[in-house]
């Protein structure tokens, strides 16, 4: 038991919780609160990060991460369309949320990785970034054809204005501009709060979990087996690359996290307006109810035991 | 005291439709409306949310009969097969007709 | 255009009550409801509350007339004995008939 | 079951009036009322705020026609030349006549 | 005025703005998560010490402190129904109330000896989850009799699922399955804040207490005497028990003040659906309009002095 | 760019997003929990710096102010009346609001003294104070005339009674009352995350003042150019009245911000009620749309630099 990080400990509340029909709540007000608080405080650090090395040196490893957000959808939608049955906009709506990465799951990551002490480049939220919205696109393209693309300016507004988007890259470019120094100052707020907030946000995120259960239970075997199997798939995808792009064992561990992790926040928003045919409970139950918590108790520890013996002997 | 009858359309729906439905709304003449937050259940399951993923809105429209029917059948036709949304309309009474 | 006429219930009552009130509107019959939060005041008088404990919800419920009647009086005799609750009925038209 | 018909006044003015019209409607002989928070837009502008600024209020009373039409006169002579605010009755049915 | 602890002062001045009759008010989210945090803040410092020595050797005092949770309400009922002459349902609901604890009063407590230095047992926190119950299970037997002994599946759901429970058995939980190192990233949060997010707990409670005068008006002379010296008895009780078991000055301070508190959180929930015939505002109207000030304010150095002396003829 | 405080940078981000069209926004009970906060560190910090030294000393300074307080709404109301040919309840609303003083506006000039180190009266909190009311007393005789002095009374409760002046004069009084080892406790929250909270708000404040372009289009060019002039001119007269006081340049730059700043609190409360005929649109357009920008990223560093070549040349 020892070996799960506090702040899962939260999670598992919020989920026992929520199992035995608790009242307990997060008001709305205060999830978004700590969800705004948490999209910021990962912006920043990867901004402060971000002055601190020219840009043009990590062009290279970013191309490498869209990349590879172009194509986990494509990897998911034929296994979707052709072995879950699914409806196309189904299928494509799920592709484009598997493709896409999970901030709450990115922020356990790290959390995991501070209270081992183990290092990793601390640009990765710029990989956050970059990872949002390429599956988007692609998941549209997979349920609309190109037909779609009159709708691209529409669509762009939808992805880029997003608030989980404009807080995510809206600290990164404040946490760029104001360096090290700047941010200090705003430091007790953002950082040493962090965890404690992703503590309450890791309560609510264990209810919300099981008010997806009942949505699982009506989308079958198929959808859950997917949900464990294709982010093991993805972490492999997202570790290799990590290895090849020479990332340290705990920038490795983080981008097989962010390749295994599905969206919630920017993705289903964006879905809803653009394939709005794709049922949003299918991927909701998929990402939050399976993905999710895989993800941050059994993933992580996993990904983490795997890097570090590969690492072992690479060395 | 001298009244007259007007209609007041109801229309519930998920949130994230808030803005969009607000634009129709105008578009087709409604000269104003009142929004407040809501949860629910219907065809399409509980909504009660947090960062807005499946929280409700529950937006009322006073207006004249003709526009009611107008708004009604709009939203019917643009939101009814993919999104959570009902409506009701019924009668009421208002003292500046000329205002609504 | 076709419109059918409905019920709407709306209940007012303590918050605490809300999960009891909907469970027992979805045994008798209601195919969704919607809920806001509200304050107020009436015989037990003001609640406007934090935590819970003097706030009060308000229910909406459209459905046909005898739904509307039975939860009425489901309503009346569990709960207006002991707790805030008041409840109206009015006429509303709706487009979907088979919906409620 | 046994109804009777009573007049709901809704109210939907700048939250900042909010005490005011409540003493104001409890003077004039209102037994209860319900509010819940709301945005909008009307003849004023959008309000929709923060810090009370700019929010408006929804204010529900169930009452007896006499009462509805003492209310709703009484709020416009105060209220409507220089405030945010509608309002509108309709018609509900009751359980409890002697309440309201 | 400076033997007044600062967070008082909030208190204080929540009631002036309250008494006149100001717009001032924490936003109901607000005041939700602020009760969150200290609820879960409590409970985790609780969970640490646990962490630290061998339950059993809590045992026995965990015992008597129970035997006394459910003694409480057995002395304050006969008073309130004979003395009284309250309604059987409300004798036994306010008697419910005065046998539990208050969790705002015990917050109040601990920063009042904090900032005196003066130590105290810190698994305190137990004993507060402990005192919750017992008195809601005897209230609920004193207004309804055994006959009620169908219903305690479903009464142990609202005893035990109530958020107020589940935040502080749940933060008692992970505290302990932490210990200190496991909760010390979360610290600056549940712990570094506790005393300002207390000063606006005071803040609203001090509106709180204000609203609740009128109900008090009508409830009249008997039970504002009740309210202030059952708390007077109940305190010697708890100091005495705190003496009996060989408590620190500080724990025997704490103790008594549990046992003058009166609930506001777990109890007023359960009772309400249990026994719904007593009517809540009275119980609120003694326990918040009362009760609750005047622990923090006269209370709590009055059983601080009285312990000292008898501490210091002790030893 | 750099030459901007980062919690600057939260107040463009915020305004950009507006601009975009974002669905960004501050839930409103967070705006309000962030502006609490605000209001009472400022008074707390104000009240134990009263703490440390006699009021007596203090009281010729705060009756200058005072005095400032009741000029500036008299020079604005002519130049709005006459010029603008505004209504008469126009021109005194706005007279009114900026006469008065602006929190967050007082918040950011202090951020900004404090991240280049420039030491400042600490006890201006109170002048703080003192300059929310006597503009509100002069924009309603100004509107109404010494008829409205049977109104007195019902005006003061308004005044002194909105949730904005209680916190900000109680956060003085119990700052005072606990002193600096006090409220120490409570630092944490109140001071700590001063700077991350002021950020929060800022990000909202940049969202506010976009939605108030529209009613700034419709009031025209008078009212923009009154909204950049007119505090230009009262800047120097704070300032000169700072010189005048002997205060540090810190406490000059301070006090030239406050007579620059326009209310957005306290004044469009009191006059929405007393002064009802005014359009509240006018007045929040050129207070928050124009001033508040105005000040926080041109005003305040161009007041520091007039005041720090003036006292240059004064030493
Ligand atoms: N019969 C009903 N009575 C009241 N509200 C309803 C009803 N049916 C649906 N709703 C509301 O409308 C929303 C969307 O309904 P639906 O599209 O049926 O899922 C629900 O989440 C409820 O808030
Ligand atoms: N006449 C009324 N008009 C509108 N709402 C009312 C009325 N009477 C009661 N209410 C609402 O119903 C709740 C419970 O009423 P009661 O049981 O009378 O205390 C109150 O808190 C109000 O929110
Ligand atoms: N036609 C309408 N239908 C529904 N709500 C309205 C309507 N007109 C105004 N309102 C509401 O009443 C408030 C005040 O209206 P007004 O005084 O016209 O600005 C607005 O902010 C809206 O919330
Ligand atoms: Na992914
Ligand atoms: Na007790
Ligand atoms: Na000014």
């Amino acid at each position: 038991m020892s070996s799960l990080d506090p702040v899962v400990l939260f999670f598992i509340l919020g989920a026992l919780a929520g199992l035995a029909r608790s009242d307990l709540r997060l008001p709305s007000a205060i999830y978004e609160f700590v969800t705004m608080l948490l999209l910021l405080a990962i912006g920043l650090k990867g901004g402060v990060e971000l002055s601190r090395q020219p840009l043009s040196e990590l062009a290279p490893q970013m191309l490498a991460v869209v990349a590879m957000g172009l194509l986990l959808p494509l990897l998911a939608y034929p296994v979707l369309y052709y072995i879950g049955r699914l409806q196309r906009a189904d299928a494509a709506s799920i592709a484009a949320h598997y493709g896409s990465v999970s901030v709450g799951t990115y922020a356990v990551v790290v959390a995991y990785l501070g209270s081992r002490s183990i290092v990793y480049e601390e640009y990765m939220p710029v990989f956050v970034v970059l990872l949002e919205m390429p599956a988007i696109v692609v998941g549209i393209v997979l349920a609309r054809g190109w037909a779609a693309s009159h709708q691209w300016r529409h669509l762009a507004r939808e992805m880029f204005l997003g608030k989980g988007v404009v807080l995510l890259s809206g600290g990164l470019l404040i946490g760029w501009i104001a360096g090290v120094d700047g941010v200090q100052p705003i430091g007790p707020l953002f950082f040493d709060l962090f965890k404690g907030i992703l503590a309450l946000f890791l309560l609510e995120m264990g209810l919300i979990t099981v008010s997806q259960l009942g949505g699982l239970r009506r989308s079958g075997v198929f959808l859950v087996t997917f949900a464990v199997v294709f982010p093991l798939v993805a972490a492999t995808l997202g570790g290799a690359l990590g290895w090849l792009l020479g990332l340290s064992a705990g920038g490795t561990i983080v981008l097989a996290t962010l390749a295994a992790s599905a969206s919630y926040i920017a993705v289903p928003a964006a879905m809803r307006m653009s394939v709005p045919e794709a049922n949003p409970s299918l991927s909701l139950a998929a990402a939050l109810g399976v993905t999710f918590p895989f993800n941050i108790i059994v993933g992580i520890p996993l990904y983490h035991s795997v890097v570090a013996r590969i690492h072992a002997t690479g060395t | 005291m001298q009244t007259e009858t007007r209609k007041l359309l109801t229309v519930i729906c998920e949130a994230q439709l808030e803005s969009h439905v607000i634009a129709d709304l105008e578009r087709l003449g409604a000269r104003g409306y009142t929004v407040t937050d809501a949860r629910g259940k219907g065809g399409r399951g509980v909504r009660n949310a947090g960062w807005d993923r499946s929280a409700n809105v529950r937006i009322e429209i006073v207006c004249d009969d003709k526009t009611a029917n107008a708004l009604a059948a709009h939203l019917r036709d643009h939101y009814y097969d993919h999104y959570a949304m009902i409506l009701f309309i019924s009668d009421v009474e208002v003292l500046r007709a000329g205002k609504f």
